[in-house]
């Protein structure tokens, strides 16, 4: 069963954003009906089976990869033994991307990461790091981030500038507000 | 022309463009022939000039080493005096070794592009929100290489479309269908609908097309849009040429 | 057989950030050794396993889950944008003389290319992949560089002893070597 390995490697890669049946089975060219038929054997035989460590859930019509319930005492467990002098991925990512597209939000952060930044920006808030720098014209007046002096001093910067520039098309942008408006000045010209 | 340019500016500096010569001419490269590899160096360089490319002044430096190797293999041989084995170098083992030396990398250079590649073909996910541990402290040992690393371990990670949240219908409407669908819901409303309440998905797409289809409606004067004062609500009303 | 299915949950989580050997055990409270079995018989039936398509791969002393390469042409359908853009010839020539030669300063990558390394040093320092690594005891005292961990997973290399080997080229090289010991036996012969 080819397709299975397909979804697998389809609902990973999804993150915690997960995937409709629709769009898997458009990537997979089968019906809704078969491939909800495939999710639902596989979503059961990973319960059943001891070995496994994840789950796939579906909500609506949207499915996700989790890690099984009973296994999440193990996950704490690796987030309490933090090593103590460098920052997690998670954190280095989240710095990356304030540092190059300050002042930003934090649903900004987490469009570009795809994933919840709320634990990263609140440690890199207490380590210093970034900081608060008033808040976004938008709804519900978002707060946005920018990095401290702290920051310059913990990376060795002179300036913000002086962070080695990134190659065209390396910075992801949050571009949802640019796609809009692109296609309303188009719609204008007509 | 425009090949010769394209061919020209290819080159990673003076070294590559002597191994392509050496390939195209199929010389010995521990036998180069100082005269024929200038002469060709030379017009390659000189076409360079001529398309008026910036040519690095490190093809002028190696024109100049050859054109030295090459008046040195002109002079008269001093080959009778063959018992002579502390004879200075030959120049051009001195360049041989240079380009061994270049080949090396850049076929490496060639292997690292194939293991790129297929770098490209695997992809894993963003680390779990839940995983991150909020009680780092002491001092931190970081640099900025390790932050650019984390930066483009996320944009090899690949995001996938987004599915559309709450709402489920994901049929894609046009705008014609879309001005239907918003004239009768103005219609069958007595009061004015707010601006905002005429878009019902969070759907980028959907918006787009609402949007539009909210603008045509206002040229063919189908709807009356109003707003008390600046950065008050709009509310939209049917009416116009209502037939 | 319960911690497989622990040490898939500690995988899916970690994501791209990966988890030591270290890590794992000490959250299972097992022998490194014990989890390293464990972890190669689970990379090696994920491989096998047709059904499944994620796999798990090593480098550094890091485990990583992953898709699998075969599934790659599903995922770039759904995927927002595209692949990042892989380097120029330029930019691995200079990644590949460091790799092969570090630590090494920019002069001596220079020497070896016959060409000016400034931007191509940039670009890699840009990308994470190379990193300053203390400065060379010469006049000057230029900076030395080196390739990061992110140039492993970049290439995806265990360690940097799995870097393929320098060819010496496919130019047929009058070995010096074998024509002394050429003549030294015709010597002997006589």
């Amino acid at each position: 069963m080819k397709n299975e390995s397909i979804i697998e490697s389809l609902l990973f890669a999804a993150g915690d954003e997960g995937l409709t049946a629709g769009q898997m089975a458009a990537v997979l060219n089968i019906q809704i009906d078969e491939l909800t038929k495939i999710l639902q054997s596989m979503a059961d035989s990973l319960i059943q089976d001891e070995v496994r460590g994840i789950m796939i859930t579906s909500f609506g019509d949207e499915y996700r990869m989790m890690t099984k319930k009973e296994n999440a005492a193990y996950i704490q467990q690796l987030a309490e033994k933090p090593s103590p002098k460098t920052l997690s991925q998670a954190a280095l990512e989240t710095l990356a991307i304030i540092a190059y597209n300050q002042p930003v939000t934090r649903i900004e952060v987490e469009d570009i990461r795809g994933v919840k930044t709320d634990r990263p920006i609140a440690t890199l808030c207490a380590r210093g790091l970034i900081e608060e720098a008033g808040r976004a014209d938008a709804p519900g007046r978002p707060i946005l981030y920018a990095t401290t002096t702290e920051f310059l001093d913990a990376f060795q910067l002179k300036s913000i500038t002086d962070l080695p520039p990134l190659e065209e098309g390396d910075i992801p942008m949050p571009q949802e507000a640019d796609l809009f408006f692109g296609r309303f000045e188009e719609a204008l010209d007509e | 022309m425009m090949e010769y340019k394209v061919k020209i500016d290819s080159f990673e500096g003076p070294l590559d463009l002597l191994l392509h010569l050496i390939q195209q001419l199929e010389i010995d490269i521990y036998d180069i022939p100082a005269a024929e590899i200038t002469n060709q160096y030379l017009s390659y360089v000189n076409t360079m000039q001529q398309l008026e490319l910036d040519v690095a002044s490190e093809y002028l430096v190696m024109a100049a080493t050859l054109i030295a190797m090459k008046s040195r293999s002109l002079l008269p041989d001093h080959s009778s005096e063959e018992e002579d084995y502390m004879d200075e170098e030959d120049p051009r083992d001195e360049l041989a070794r240079r380009l061994i030396e270049y080949k090396k990398y850049k076929e490496a250079a060639g292997r690292l592009h194939e293991l790129e590649e297929e770098r490209t073909k695997l992809f894993s996910r963003p680390p779990a929100d839940q995983l991150f541990s909020s009680n780092a402290e002491g001092p931190l040992n970081v640099s900025i290489f390790d932050m650019l690393g984390a930066f483009q371990k996320m944009t090899r990670r690949k995001k996938l479309a987004v599915p559309p949240k709450a709402t489920v219908r994901r049929e894609e409407l046009s705008v014609e269908k879309r001005m239907k669908i918003l004239k009768e819901k103005l219609w069958a409303s007595k009061e004015p609908i707010r601006f905002d309440d005429l878009f019902d998905s969070n759907e980028r797409n959907e918006l787009v097309v609402s949007f539009l289809a909210i603008l045509e409606l206002m040229k063919q004067n189908e709807i009356v849009v109003s707003q008390k004062g600046n950065f008050a609500d709009l509310y939209v009303t049917a009416g116009g040429n209502e037939t």
